[in-house]
């Protein structure tokens, strides 16, 4: 059933032209695939959808709305040569599934090769009842570290384009007294100052509790960013620069790569594997739990860094 | 005891869906946008606390219901100011509040 | 009707992955391009997590009293590919940013129109 | 039981997303997607007891979280921002500034 309502949502998409309502629906349809994730068993990715799906893709989108139109120009070419195109490649795609085993099937090969050891050993591995965190941080560790590093790149090359030309920042006192530009909408001000310490603290929380139940890093980073956004969207962009300002953001993003690359190199020197934590205590489940504890800790600050800054640039061309 | 805790976790799960439906309903019939916010409003609030409380009663003491909690804290907070805040955006987008039965296309702004 | 019921996940992925798809090439706004390449890409995710579900499996949380968790190793790819996601969205909505800068428009046809007398 | 309340919060999230979907103003279909937010903290909830490991009640307190944070923005951006830039009485205004 869920999965028709996204069906539903994506053909309004595609026939809306207000852009605006185009990406209120994308909204809708980022919180209903992150429902179908938690009926399919993928707590941490419902987790991560949800704060970033729906949190920071549509404030990024509305943000771009702001600098360009609003709304979308007929289409001048005739649309059913691609319709064609797409209807040809989804009838081969399902004359491929055909073959693909039967959904919940747990004969499926997917679940027979690498899954199995991981359910069975991290217990006694790494001891954490997250298996998606032990996966993540210690048996894939050098793909995160991948990830990770794309972020940060993505991060510095949004900098790059947006960051560039500061033409604009010389009238930036029009936006009133201490620059918030929601100043007088007194309930909105009140509940955010309330919220805003709970948010961090949750944040906090997702950060060291992912080893036992969803959250992590990324996830903590992304509330940890969302919270600064709120506080910007209320309090102003100056208001907000004040409190984390964008010179210590962009080195927090470089120190997150640096702490998870610290931590691998810190394995060698150890006598052990890059990204091998066993040899980081005394006791090799001790030293996973230290070595993942880090390296989430690495992961949260880039991404947290890392959003932030891009929220920063996107609002900031805005005024 | 545990049996009247048990009853009145039902009342309250089934009162809250049942207000969580009619307000879906009438976020759908309600004539113009702030009968509908009126509808969505009202329903909202208390469908929500009326349901975790009710799951609350399910669980017993523990850390789920401390989360269940902040949940509802977290909801009677923000719920109400969106609405504040969006009657306010709508109120100052130009959008009149229908004060008077028309006969003509309710929703047309 | 078991065919159906256990392929269901699967075409609604490629359903979904075909209107992300059917938007990026069909659409001229570059913004509603973006669009559509994240409805792509949640139908991949989506696509990944239905194959990594095991029926009567549960969150790979170890916890105890469960036997039977789903597959995690789809739920690693997918939760980095998600931020990943979202920072190659920023990173394009920053390029339409400047596009928009540079020729006032983002529709894809006034910008042909505006570079071919050149 | 449980199943009827997650039926009851699904019948009431298609509702609301017939709203969003025809919506005349833009405030109708911001309404919606709020609704439909609080709605999927409540599925999420109740989904959890329904399997029984009600213990992900970390991901609705997100929901409940960035559904707040999304509304705010979007109000933002109408109050301040696009629509009718000019019209406004700070015309300068724009999204986070």
């Amino acid at each position: 059933m869920l999965l028709s309502f996204l069906a539903i949502t994506a053909i309004a998409v595609v026939r809306l032209r207000d852009l605006f309502a185009v990406v209120m629906l994308f909204g809708i349809f980022s919180l209903l695939s992150a429902a179908i994730f938690v009926t399919l068993d993928a707590v941490d990715v419902a987790f991560t959808e949800a704060a970033v799906g729906a949190g920071i893709s549509t404030v990024l989108m509305l943000a771009t709305l702001t600098l360009t139109t609003r709304t979308e120009s007929p289409p001048r070419h005739g649309t059913l040569l691609p319709l064609l195109v797409v209807c040809v490649t989804g009838g081969a795609l399902v004359y491929g599934t055909l073959d693909m085993p039967r959904f919940g099937d747990p004969q499926a090969p997917i679940h027979q090769h690498v899954a199995p050891r991981y359910l069975q050993d991290s217990p006694a591995e790494i001891g954490l009842p997250n298996v998606v965190t032990s996966v993540l941080a210690s048996y894939r560790g050098y793909d995160t570290l991948g990830e990770v590093t794309v972020i940060f790149t993505a991060g510095t090359g949004v900098l790059m384009l947006l960051g560039a030309i500061r033409r604009r920042t010389a009238r930036r006192d029009d936006t009133g007294k201490g620059g918030s530009a929601m100043n007088h909408n007194l309930v909105l001000r009140v509940v955010a100052k309330i919220l805003i310490p709970f948010v961090l603290l949750f944040a906090l929380y997702v950060q060291f509790h992912g080893d036992f139940g969803p959250g992590g890093g990324f996830q903590a980073g992304v509330i940890f960013a969302a919270a600064f956004i709120l506080y910007t969207l209320i309090f102003g962009l100056d208001a907000a620069r004040a409190v984390a300002s964008p010179g210590v953001l962009r080195v927090l993003s470089a120190l997150g790569v640096l702490i998870f690359a610290g931590v691998g190199l810190a394995g060698i020197f150890a006598g052990g594997d890059f990204l091998g934590y066993g040899v980081l205590a005394s006791h090799p489940v001790a030293g996973q739990h230290l070595g993942i504890l880090l390296i989430e800790l690495g992961v949260g600050t880039t991404v947290a860094a890392v959003m932030i800054t891009i929220f920063y640039l996107f609002s900031g061309r805005t005024r | 005891m545990a049996m009247i805790v048990d009853a009145l976790s039902w009342v309250f799960l089934l009162t809250g869906s049942f207000l969580g439906v009619s307000g879906g309903i009438g976020i759908l019939r309600f004539p113009d946008f702030f009968t509908r916010l009126h509808a969505a409003g009202v329903t909202d609030t208390l469908c929500a606390a009326l349901i975790l409380l009710g799951l609350m009663m399910q669980t017993g003491w523990g850390l789920v219901a401390v989360k269940l909690f902040f949940i509802i804290l977290f909801l009677s907070f923000t719920s109400p100011v969106a609405a504040h805040a969006l009657a306010r955006a709508a109120l100052h987008g130009g959008l009149k509040p229908q004060l008077h039965k028309a006969e003509d296309d309710p929703s047309k702004s | 009707m078991a065919t159906v019921l256990g392929l269901y996940n699967y075409w609604i992925a490629i359903f979904l992955m075909m209107t992300g798809f059917y938007v990026v090439i069909a659409h001229g706004n570059l913004v509603k391009k973006i669009v559509g390449l994240n409805i792509f890409q949640v139908a991949v995710f989506i696509l990944y997590i239905s194959m990594g579900k095991v029926r009567g499996g549960s969150a790979p949380i170890l916890a105890e009293g469960v036997t039977s968790y789903s597959n995690p190793l789809p739920h690693v790819l997918i939760l980095t590919a998600i931020v990943v996601g979202v920072a190659t969205t920023a990173l394009g909505l920053a390029l339409v940013i400047r596009i928009n800068e540079a020729y006032g428009t983002v529709e894809e046809d006034d910008i042909h129109s505006q570079d071919e007398p050149e | 039981m449980f199943a009827a309340a997650t039926l009851a919060v699904l019948v009431t999230m298609g509702l609301a997303l017939i709203r969003a979907f025809r919506g005349p103003t833009v405030y109708d279909r911001i309404l919606a997607v709020n609704m439909f937010g609080t709605k999927t903290v409540l599925f999420i909830a109740v989904f959890g007891f329904l399997t029984g490991r009600p213990d992900f009640l970390d991901i609705a307190l997100v929901y409940a979280l960035i559904n707040f944070i999304s509304t705010v923005a979007v109000l933002k951006f109408f109050e301040y921002g696009g629509l009718g830039r000019a019209a406004t009485t700070a015309p300068d205004e724009g999204e986070g500034g």
